[in-house]
């Protein structure tokens, strides 16, 4: 049985089809990958999954709620937490605070430092997020989604602008979520990155669900090589 | 009473120009800045001041107007440069605070300079035009026309001059406007030269029939507040329809229903606005998940 | 110039006190020395001020055959209850026991509970507003809003103007509370109330209630409240085509009226209210003359509509203490309650005797009866035939 | 709450100080400290909702009018015990503000600003329209003094007294609020709403019980105005009167601070009292105040004596000023 179950979701932004009919199972404890060239609607799924926009038609089952799309609140209630393409931390608390408000405002327990000792950033708790290096931020943005305890993290694109030692780092962290029961689904405009870590790939296009499968059979796929991995190479 | 209502729609809008005339400056600088100047009510009242002291020291009202609005251009740089340019990275909140403290210093400044004693211009448009409906005093019908031309006029210079590109460019995406070369000093200072002349301009204009003292600016600003909500913030087709459908409904409900509630009335219908549609007739969606 | 003389004034106050402070007798006096009523506010101040210094260059006080000086202390309200409660309360801590004010009714009944439980006594120079005396501590030497109405009411009713509209200033608190008297005793008299319309200061734009007050086309147009608002009001109006009476009921200096109106326009205006300052010049009044001309020379400017009462307040206070012949509160109090017109020589205004001779009733009030000015020129000048009697 | 036995005992000091002080003021000084008191009630329960939650409400000045009439209304017509009257009037702003809030919050930014200023005015004008309950223009005359309380001291001692307690309690309950899951809820809501969200953090309950909370305090703050001053009159509830000012306390004194803006409220009710002479310069070095805080230190005194101390601590620890 499948963790996430997405149904025939569709949603339209002024009469435009952001998402048409997209559906797709994520079992529990893999990382699923999913790629896309620009405005093929990657962030819009996420933000659809956490609750952040309402489709406009569809439905979403998890871990047994079968009463999805919901809020965000709701969707936090139920084990999906998220992450933000442009990092969103809250830049004027230090990351001490940060990961307090996320624990005991957001998820109703005691905050936990191992989460910070885990993503490197236990020298950097008294430091104010808004004057953290970009890595680093990052990598807090991660810290507040995992202080959830989420069973489903969605990461919008966690790692954009970070160098090829910090990239691993990433890899190697996105890999241990799934070995602690957490399951990932991975957005990555890094077709190499994406391809590294995750166990199953679907491909959006323009909205529609193009391909689905594992990365070695979407790397084979003309179709995908055609619109996505043809059009802009590996790191578009 | 209904055989009135020509006359009072008539009111209605002589009211309500003054108020669009005021809210099109401030209007202008949020929609472009997104900065919310409350102390344009005191540039409102400076145009005021400045045009009385020209009339006073024997100048002829038109050029003493014009002297006026020129010199409160220059002090609407000022007041960018002094109250928003050094929070140009704090939050709204801290705008806000800034402008209402400058507002408190104008009107101090202006306590000390003038006395706290009401003036007025001599009306520079005696008369009244009388038509078997309504009839208007030409100074009313002087404001609704400043009005139109004001419109007119900024519309010129936002859709048929570079400044005025520049100035829409950087409404529509600050820093896609930035990347394309734009000088950001240029525009804000446009801005806010152009915002304050419609202040300085309506405070002289004004000042020919109302008293002009230190804390004039006060209520104009704050009904200038209600017709940006009306209209949507940023938008001047909003702060102009705004600003009649504000000055429409203040008469009708002190003629029509009581005038102890003309004040109330104004409020719930910005109260009403918000709730019903919040970011105004014209405005950009702003709606709070 | 003014500012100047104050200081003078403060610094000679505080010389006098460091000299010789057993020998002076300390008069508060409460007035909005400071803010937008300032502009009332200081001339009530500075004839206080002005009243005594020619007391003390006439000798002082005689204060049972010992000879005090006057010393005043000022207490700015700025026109704010709890700046007035401020002031009233530093003024009482500095040991001042003798109150001359204030002006404003937002804040006198904020001053009346503590005054009523402290060792004070209190002469209201100022307020309109009803129920602020008690004959025992607290005075008031102004007229009340109810004898502001009387003058109204007497013009109405002689006129016979069948019908009547009033606007009235809905933030002046006196003339707000004594409406509904106002439009009974109207009723009563046969001038039916046809339209009753509100403004508030500051207001610049009246056309929706004078739209429907223009169409009601009354006999008589009656604006309570203040000259600035009232000038534009008239002239509103009169652009609407209303051709009826005008009829103000307020305190309305001509130097004021004239900023908002022009002259043509204002003709034949009536105003109903108690003699100011400005209709006792106008009258030959030779104490007012007196005092207009000192205060000229002191302060470098014509005294302000309201001058002559403080400039009598201080005067009755000091007849009082004389009377007394002590500077105890309790002793002033029960003297002035007994005071009559005749121990006050210097009072300019013309106060209506109570039955027994005394200047104030039972309640500490006087009786200031209104009487009506009609504008023309330049400026009020007094109608005779409506006089007060 | 484990961490509040810190800001317990401090404040216990500072208002035990306070009350020594008591007996040493003569009746003028007892008002001012009186009317500071009842500021720093405003300004400590407003700074919940200004530098907590990061909303601008203007509207606060006729909350802290409606709580003062309800308590006058209570006291002097229903002949109410004060002592009752002053938690139902509190209560009842409460509730009141509850009603403010849900209408206000389906905005943010300058539309709440401008939404509170309408409701703030809208609350001024009902002050004045509606007599028959508050005596309109001319103010509620012949509000009960709060009953004496026969331990010690003269009634002004007395009243000040229960003021120094009331901003201790508001002290101590808003600081309880701001450690508590909602009040970090708070914080995350003016940081980034958004992200709260995605947090699963109830931005709406947050916001709602900041406002409430405020509500609560400026109804209990009005209610002990009401009685202290015997007379209670519209202009003292204007949003260009209290509205205004309680912002300007909070922003001078520090925002986000609890402390701040206590110390906000005293020194800028002792300032003018002691300027009186120079009123209309006061203002203007009012205004002047503001804007140089806002600009160069919008932390207020807090952010000061803040840095300071941390200067103070790094030198002693023999170690360069961090920047």
């Amino acid at each position: 049985m499948s963790l996430l179950s997405v149904r025939n979701i569709s949603v339209s932004f002024g009469g435009i089809h952001a998402l048409s009919d997209i559906s797709f199972d994520v079992p529990e404890g893999v990382v699923w990958g999913l790629i896309g060239p620009n405005g093929a609607g990657k962030t819009t799924l996420v933000n659809i999954l956490s609750g952040l926009i309402r489709p406009t038609a569809g439905s979403i089952a998890f871990d047994g709620h079968e009463d999805g799309p919901w809020s965000m609140s709701r969707a936090v209630e139920i084990g999906i937490a998220r992450t933000f393409q442009q990092t969103r931390a809250f830049n004027g608390l230090t990351v001490r605070e940060n990961l307090r408000v996320a624990a005991v405002a957001g998820a109703g327990h005691a905050l936990d430092l191992g989460i910070a000792r885990r993503l490197g950033l236990e020298d950097s708790l008294d430091r104010v997020a808004g004057e953290l290096p970009y890595a680093l931020l990052r990598r807090l943005g991660v810290a507040l989604a995992l202080s959830l305890k989420p069973r489903l993290i969605l990461l919008d694109e966690p790692a954009v602008g970070l160098t090829a030692d910090e990239i691993d780092r990433m890899g190697a962290l996105i890999r241990s979520m799934t070995a602690d029961g957490v399951t990932v689904l991975l957005i990555e405009h890094n077709v190499r990155f994406l391809m590294s870590i995750a166990d199953r790939v679907s491909v959006l296009d323009r909205g529609r669900l193009l391909f689905e499968g594992t990365p070695a059979e979407c790397q084979r796929n003309p179709q995908v090589i055609d619109v996505y991995l043809g059009r802009g190479g590996e790191d578009a | 009473m209904l055989e009135l209502l020509p006359q009072q729609l008539a009111n209605g809008l002589a009211l309500g120009s003054t108020y669009a005339l005021v809210a099109m400056g401030l209007t202008l600088i949020f929609g472009v800045l997104l900065i919310p100047n409350f102390a344009h009510g005191e540039l409102y009242m400076l145009g005021g001041f400045l045009t009385y002291a020209g009339v006073t020291a024997g100048l002829d009202f038109w050029l003493a107007a014009v002297l006026a609005t020129v010199l409160v251009m220059g002090l609407g740089v000022l007041v960018d440069r002094i109250t928003f340019k050094p929070l140009e990275q704090a939050s709204g909140l801290s705008l806000m605070i800034s402008a209402l403290a400058m507002s408190i210093v104008l009107q101090q400044i202006a306590t000390i300079t003038w006395g706290t004693e009401p003036r007025t211009i001599p009306n520079p448009v005696p008369g009244i035009l009388r038509t078997p409906f309504a009839s208007l005093t030409y100074h009313k019908l002087l404001i609704i026309a400043v009005m139109v031309l004001g419109a007119v006029g900024l519309w010129a210079i936002l859709n048929r001059t570079r400044l005025g590109l520049s100035i829409r460019a950087v409404s529509q995406n600050r820093d896609a406007a930035l990347l394309m070369g734009i000088e950001m000093w240029k525009v804000r200072a446009a801005t806010f030269a152009i915002g304050a002349a419609f202040g300085a301009l309506a405070g002289a204009l004004l000042g020919a029939a109302f008293p002009i003292y230190p804390t004039m600016g006060v209520i104009p600003v704050l009904k200038a507040l209600v017709v940006l909500v009306l209209g949507g913030i940023g938008s001047i087709p909003g702060a102009i329809l705004g600003g009649l459908l504000l000055g429409v409904a203040e008469v009708l409900i002190a003629g029509y229903i009581s005038s102890e509630l003309q004040d109330i009335g104004a409020f719930v219908i910005l109260v009403a606005m918000l709730l019903v549609r919040p970011q105004g007739l014209f405005g950009r969606a702003q709606i709070e998940r | 110039m003014t500012r100047k003389h104050l200081l003078a004034a403060a610094v000679a106050a505080a010389i006098a006190g460091q000299a010789g402070a057993a020998e002076t007798v300390r008069i508060g006096e409460l007035h909005p020395i400071t803010g937008p009523a300032s502009y009332y506010g200081l001339p009530e101040s500075q004839a206080i001020r002005l009243a005594a210094e020619q007391i003390n260059a006439a000798g002082g006080l005689d204060i049972g055959g010992e000879t005090r000086m006057i010393e005043i202390v000022s207490g700015d309200t700025q026109a704010s209850p709890t700046g007035g409660v401020a002031a009233l309360r530093k003024l009482m801590a500095d040991g001042v026991q003798i109150i001359i004010g204030p002006l404003s009714s937002g804040v006198a009944p904020a001053l009346t509970p503590i005054i009523a439980s402290a060792d004070v006594v209190q002469i209201v120079d100022g307020s309109i507003a009803e129920g602020l005396t008690d004959g025992r501590r607290m005075f008031r030497n102004q007229a009340t809003v109810g004898d502001y109405n009387l003058a109204l009411e007497r013009l109405a009713k002689a006129r016979g103007y069948d019908s009547v509209a009033i606007m009235t200033d809905r933030f002046h608190a006196g003339f707000m509370e004594s409406q509904d008297d106002l439009t009974a005793v109207f009723s009563e008299q046969g001038n039916a109330v046809v339209a009753e319309e509100y403004y508030k200061l500051g207001d610049t734009d009246f056309s929706g209630q004078l739209t429907t007050i223009a169409g009601a086309d009354p006999d008589a147009l009656i604006v309570r409240g203040y000259p600035s608002e009232g000038a534009l009001i008239t002239r509103q109006v009169r652009d609407l085509g209303y051709e009826g009476q005008i009829v103000w009921e307020m305190v309305s200096p001509p130097s004021t009226v004239m900023k908002n109106i022009d002259a043509a326009t204002m003709e034949g205006v009536l105003n109903a209210i108690p003699p100011t300052t400005e209709d006792y010049l106008n009258l030959g009044n030779p104490r007012a003359i007196a005092m207009a001309e000192a205060y000229e020379a002191t302060y470098g400017s014509v005294p302000g509509e309201l001058a002559a009462l403080s400039f009598d307040a201080l005067h009755i206070v000091a007849a009082a203490i004389e009377k007394a012949g002590s500077i105890e509160p309790a002793d002033i109090a029960g003297a002035m309650a007994t005071l009559t017109a005749a121990e006050v020589p210097a009072l300019i205004n013309t106060y209506g005797a109570q039955e027994d001779g005394r200047l104030f009733d039972e309640t500490g009030q006087v009786s200031l009866p209104g009487a009506v000015s009609v504008w023309q020129g330049e400026g009020w000048v007094p109608l005779t035939d409506l006089a007060a009697d | 709450m484990h961490g509040l036995t810190r800001p317990l005992l401090v404040s216990l000091v500072v208002l035990a100080a306070a009350l020594a002080a008591v007996p040493l003021l003569n009746e003028y000084v007892l008002y001012v400290a009186m009317l500071a008191a009842l500021f720093a009630i405003l300004a400590v329960s407003f700074d919940v909702l200004l530098g907590f939650t990061g909303y601008l409400s203007l509207a606060h000045g006729a909350l802290f009018g409606v709580g003062a009439y309800c308590c006058a209304y209570l006291t002097a017509r229903a002949e109410v015990s004060f002592w009752l009257a002053l938690p139902a009037s509190a209560l009842l702003t409460a509730v009141i503000g509850a009603l403010v809030a849900v209408l206000a919050f389906r905005t943010r930014d300058l539309y709440f600003a401008v939404l509170t200023l309408g409701i703030g005015l809208v609350g001024h004008q009902l002050f004045l329209v509606a007599s028959g309950i508050t005596g309109g223009i001319g103010g509620f005359v012949g509000i009960p003094s709060m009953p004496e309380i026969a331990l010690f001291g003269s009634p002004s001692q007395q009243k000040l007294v229960v003021a120094l307690i009331g901003v201790w309690i508001t002290y101590l309950a808003a600081t309880a609020f701001v450690r508590s899951p909602l009040g970090v809820a708070c914080q995350a809501v003016r940081e980034d709403h958004v992200l709260a969200q995605a947090l699963g953090i109830r931005i709406a309950v947050a916001r709602l019980s900041a406002f409430v909370f405020g509500a609560f305090f400026a109804g209990a703050a009005g209610a002990l105005f009401a009685t202290f001053s015997n007379f209670v009159a519209p202009e003292s509830f204007a949003v260009l009167a209290a509205g205004f000012q309680v912002v300007v306390l909070v922003v001078v004194g520090g925002m986000g601070t609890l402390w701040g803006p206590i110390l906000g409220a005293v020194l800028l009710t002792a300032l003018p009292e002691s300027l009186r002479v120079a009123s209309t310069y006061s203002l203007l070095a009012y205004g002047a105040l503001l804007l140089a805080f806002i600009i160069f230190a919008p932390r207020g005194i807090a952010g000061f004596l803040i840095d300071g101390a941390r200067r103070l601590r790094s030198a002693r620890a023999g170690r360069e000023p961090s920047a």
